[in-house]
């Protein structure tokens, strides 16, 4: 075990995977020579040289449309997105070709690709860095979404992603970049995608949650817990697949929910959350689901981000709520 | 100048009169209600052939978009069944088996275009000796992946041919509401590669110019931009209604460049081909298409088969979904515990 | 009023607001000279020449780059995207920039921009025809979505949304171009955005649709009637905004609710609505709520697409599933 | 050639200093945590100030990407308040008030591209005299967006001047990674209008390229590219750590060739410009850049000015967001009818 931020676990494993199969091939918008713009490749242009990452033009599309062709190659491309907003860039290709690859070859082909982008409020970027389209991309059949919240997760996480013959979009909270710290195993990590884990144990009620709110959400279930409250966190790790049974388990031995999410509540994943509790677990439903979530208005500006994306003080409000009802 | 062999020749002029006639047997199956909307090959024949008549298909891709699959017999005769197959709308339709080099058609216009980039750069950086020929339309180069690609094909110097075959229609849009660029080849000076203008009703222009790039690209010279310039003669699909909007004279004196009339004269001429010879190609053709869409249609469908191939293992959800059709269809929906 | 099919709907409201005021301007591809691939622009060309309605080079984003430019003009651009699939070569327009037009320039300009697209299926297109992505727009904040369901509200909602100060996706069912007749009024007809209609009385069960599943829905609940149950059809008219009042009557009067559409289940908009039911009248709740959906792949192909898209039998099985329910 | 007057030359110089001096103070507010991240203007003020100044603010627009807004004075003071509004993170940032025919500057790379087209479009269908100047990096010249506009451009002989400037560097990313064409401008040739390269630290050369684009827009001439070349003398912004990858002698080298230096030279030379003015350009650029900050930082900001201008009315549910907001935290996220 070591004690890494999100950032150096992303990076460890990118140079990991790539030591161990050399079809493995990065490329983005300044991810070789200078190492990403947050420095989640750092060392691999050194380490692997010019034939394994790549510098790309600066056109979203084409970086994820020539991952569609270097996977038809037999490479296992890991892409990155600068910024999760310009994946809209890419939507034609990463909705429309890199998701359909299996479907439409009927598994000719392996669409083993990744796509990674940091996204997530809280750094206080400009426009379209922030934004939380995960929901957007959930509707999207045959990709899979990825969500790590710990350090440990994005290592274990994004060595399966790559490891996996689907395509997956792994998104990196920017606020966890270096805000998130935590013990990783070391060597060989591989966390299963579709497994939802247990970040707090709980049984009064249950906040479902993702990337970085999950930290946020522990926070509001401590402070709770000093009100004698007993609150778990359930975080998904992957919105596609969804872990319906750990879900179930959460509801039902907990009662009342509460889903919280960055994203605009209208349309957001969390809906998505609330559907699947209803269908997996509505007789255990003490009493209505509450969504946490950002408003319906684009990611804003600095000044008022920090009320836009939900904290602990909102989540802890939703509970309290939740707690309410008789 | 590269000549095509008098056999590559009639082995050309095979293939393009195998695929006119092909695909007018799927234009009179379409209107018989047998399969779906299909976009008729009539005046592309010389440019689809001769382009790949050029390649070795142990090792170079072709990446086509939708008109050109019925005229790729060079790459095996699989390619007609998988073409019926799509147009009698089963999902095999896309499953053109391995090791044939050649990708289902594209929908989704001008998407192909970086994917044939990025797989011709797959082949580089694998010492794979292939080259990649991508085939689109005078209106599909429109699309940002158009030059998305081009662009990124010329700062790797990946070995790709882009094939624009301009017909001088996108459904009823001419090329001059296009673009006012000189022509389709000239855009190439904005990836740094060289962009050719081939006449496209031509086949021996045609087999020369992307001769010369697949020359160039296995030289590690890079890409190459070659626009085959030809007319559409038919329709833009079974869907379209050309009256509307083709000229009449513009569509008469296109027939008169007919590329298939064009060939047959000429290998008249040299005594490589006589009527009973077309008749008999005619007729050969029109056996494999029916025995193609026999096939086809005898294919077996499972009830769960369009849940096949999007993940390589079901998610639990899908898994679900999959009993609910299996169980039939009262059940369908009833995912989750819900009672 | 006149009895006509959808497409004649559409027709003739684009004739009307372009008669009407002349900043209403037309663009797409095959909208002029052959006045749309499915004739829903006929006549305008001739109508109204060249300085009001233009065919575009084959290119999405510059269809709806270009409207945010005729917009900050000063015009009232009505865009087409030829199918709502190719909506994905222009997200980076749709979703980030016509969307934030009035939010990024604080309502200096007004993006008063219409796109129309047909989507949805049963009627054999090839791939991306048909897919259903009005769950990934709504969750762009900014845009409104209409989903007419008849021909008097294509014709009233166009109307509305071609007047409407804030961007508007259009969304016209395939299947109700020729599918769908009506009775529709003469004349000027405005149907508000944002309050769903009541297509079946009922009081058992309640429906939720959009679109072409309102069709549906509406067989699956005079079937129904005949063996004696009253099966109410909501009929939304506009996903965002999202008519919560109505809804919610909905749901307090039946108590037990299906929601119906064609998109994948994961992430579609039918997750939202569950979401809805539940923040808005959980306690009115006797069953748990159902989705009828598409599946969670790709719109498929032809030989089998009538099986992916809800059809009545699945809408009425699964009311009778809620009404199992005691 | 069209040369600029003296006493433009002189006003392009006040431009291209107070440009300058205020991009540095941004720098050091940013670093003194006062603002966020801001991109250093440090060696495109020819190439934007000598384009705008050949430009009529009562009827042409300008689309900036990002470093430009701070060169805008000629459009008017209120820009600078804009620039301070957005760099504090102020919702109030993105209102350039009318008339001022100037957009806010664009974060999603390529965008404000296709827009220039439209509103170019949209001024000749309403018979406005104005032309479009919009502006871009060599990277983002790789966006489908640049090409799609570009065409489209050609196709409607739009009154626009797309301003490529290449600063030899998107971030990290140098232009031989970027292209393979021969230069920015040669892009043009793919969209059927000319394409004209300038030395961007020539303000002169910019201001004749740009004229000279500007009467062909205004003559119905259609649109002209102009790639004007200067290199990027800082990071790319606060953000970034440039000796990670500029060459240090290129820098130099680049050095040598400052905008600023050369026309101070040039007009200390002709009298039109000396030390003691130089310090008043500085002293007054600061003295408003500093009232901008106060200005900005004394804007009320109402507590829910988040929810305002996303529609031009609340939905339903944003009124219910909104309601939530204003009650205090507790009750923000309690929407619906839950208890
Ligand atoms: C991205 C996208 N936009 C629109 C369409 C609808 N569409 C199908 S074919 C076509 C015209 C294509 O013209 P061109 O590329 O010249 O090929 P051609 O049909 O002439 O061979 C259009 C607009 C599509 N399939 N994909
Ligand atoms: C669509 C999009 N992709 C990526 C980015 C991230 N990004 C911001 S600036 C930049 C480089 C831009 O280079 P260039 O266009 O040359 O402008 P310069 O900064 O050199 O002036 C990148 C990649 C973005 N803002 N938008
Ligand atoms: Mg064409
Ligand atoms: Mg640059």
């Amino acid at each position: 075990m070591t004690e890494l931020n999100m950032l150096e676990a992303i990076n460890e494993c990118l140079h990991a995977e790539m030591a161990r199969d050399d079809r493995v091939v990065v490329l983005g918008e300044d991810v070789a020579r200078t190492g990403g713009v947050f420095r989640a490749t750092d060392g691999l242009f050194e380490k692997f040289g010019e034939n394994r990452i790549f510098d790309m033009p600066l056109a979203e599309g084409a970086i994820a449309g020539a991952s569609v062709g270097l996977a038809i190659a037999g490479l296992v491309p890991v892409a990155e997105m600068q910024f999760l907003g310009f994946a809209y860039q890419a939507m034609h290709q990463i909705a429309g070709q890199v998701a359909r690859l299996r479907y439409r070859t009927q598994s000719r082909f392996d669409p083993a690709i990744t796509i990674r982008a940091p996204f997530g409020g809280g750094v206080r970027t400009p426009e379209l860095h922030s934004d939380s389209l995960e929901g957007q991309l959930a509707n999207v059949a045959g990709l899979k979404i990825v969500v790590p919240a710990t350090a440990a997760d994005a290592k274990g996480l994004l060595a399966s992603s790559i490891r996996d013959p689907d395509p997956v979009v792994f998104l990196e909270p920017l606020r966890g970049y270096r805000g998130i710290r935590g013990e990783v195993p070391d060597g060989e990590h591989l966390v299963p995608l579709g497994s939802a884990r247990t970040a707090r144990p709980g049984t009064d009620a249950v906040v479902i949650a993702w990337s970085h709110q999950v930290e946020l959400a522990c926070r509001a279930s401590d402070r709770l817990s000093e009100e004698g409250l007993s609150i778990r966190v359930l975080d998904l790790r992957s919105l596609v697949p969804l872990d319906l049974a750990a879900i179930a388990e959460a509801v039902d031995s907990c009662g009342r929910v509460v889903v919280t999410e960055e994203s605009p509540q209208t349309g957001g994943f969390g809906g998505e959350v609330v559907a699947t509790v209803v269908e997996e677990s509505f007789w255990s439903l003490e009493a209505p689901v509450v969504r946490v979530s950002g408003f319906d208005v684009p990611y804003p500006v600095g000044m008022v981000e920090d009320s836009y994306v939900p904290d602990e003080d909102r989540i802890a409000a939703a509970v309290r709520r939740v707690l309410e009802v008789a | 100048m590269t000549r095509p062999s008098d056999e590559q020749r009639r082995q050309m002029l095979v293939d393009m009169v195998s695929a006119r006639t092909q695909s007018r047997r799927m234009w009179n199956l379409q209107r018989q209600g047998q399969i779906g909307t299909m976009a008729p090959i009539d005046g592309h024949e010389a440019a689809i052939v001769g382009a790949v008549h050029t390649l070795d298909p142990s090792c170079d891709w072709v990446l086509p978009q939708y008109r050109e699959p019925v005229a790729l017999y060079r790459y095996g005769p699989e390619i007609l069944e998988h073409v019926m197959l799509y147009n009698i709308g089963h999902p095999s339709g896309g499953h053109i088996p391995a090791p044939i080099r050649v990708l289902p058609h594209q929908i989704s216009l001008a998407t192909q275009i970086p994917h044939a980039v990025g797989l011709a750069w797959g082949l580089t950086l694998q010492d794979d000796p292939g080259v990649v020929l991508v085939f689109f339309g005078d209106g599909s180069s429109s699309e940002g992946d158009f030059y998305e690609a081009g662009n990124l094909a010329g700062v790797l110097g990946a070995p790709v041919i882009f094939l624009c075959v301009n017909n001088q229609w996108a459904i009823s849009t001419p090329t001059h509401l296009q673009t006012a660029a000189e022509s389709f080849a000239a855009k190439a000076a904005a990836f740094g590669f060289p962009g050719v203008q081939v006449d496209g009703n031509d086949v021996d222009a045609v087999f020369d110019a992307v001769h010369t790039a697949r020359e160039r690209a296995l030289a590690g010279q890079g890409p190459t931009l070659i626009e085959a310039t030809v007319y559409r003669l038919g329709p833009h699909t079974t869907a379209d209604d050309p009256t509307r909007y083709v000229p009449v004279e513009d569509l008469e004196a296109a027939r008169q460049r007919d590329p298939i009339a064009r060939l047959r004269a000429e290998l008249e001429a040299s005594g490589l081909w006589d009527d009973a010879v077309h008749a008999d190609v005619e007729a050969a053709a029109i056996a494999d298409i029916d025995a193609a869409f026999e096939k086809a249609k005898s294919t077996p469908l499972e009830p769960d088969a369009m849940l096949d191939h999007c993940y390589s293992q079901d998610t639990q959800r899908l898994a679900r979904q999959r009993a609910g059709m299996l169980s039939g269809l009262e059940d369908q929906d009833a995912g989750g515990r819900i009672s």
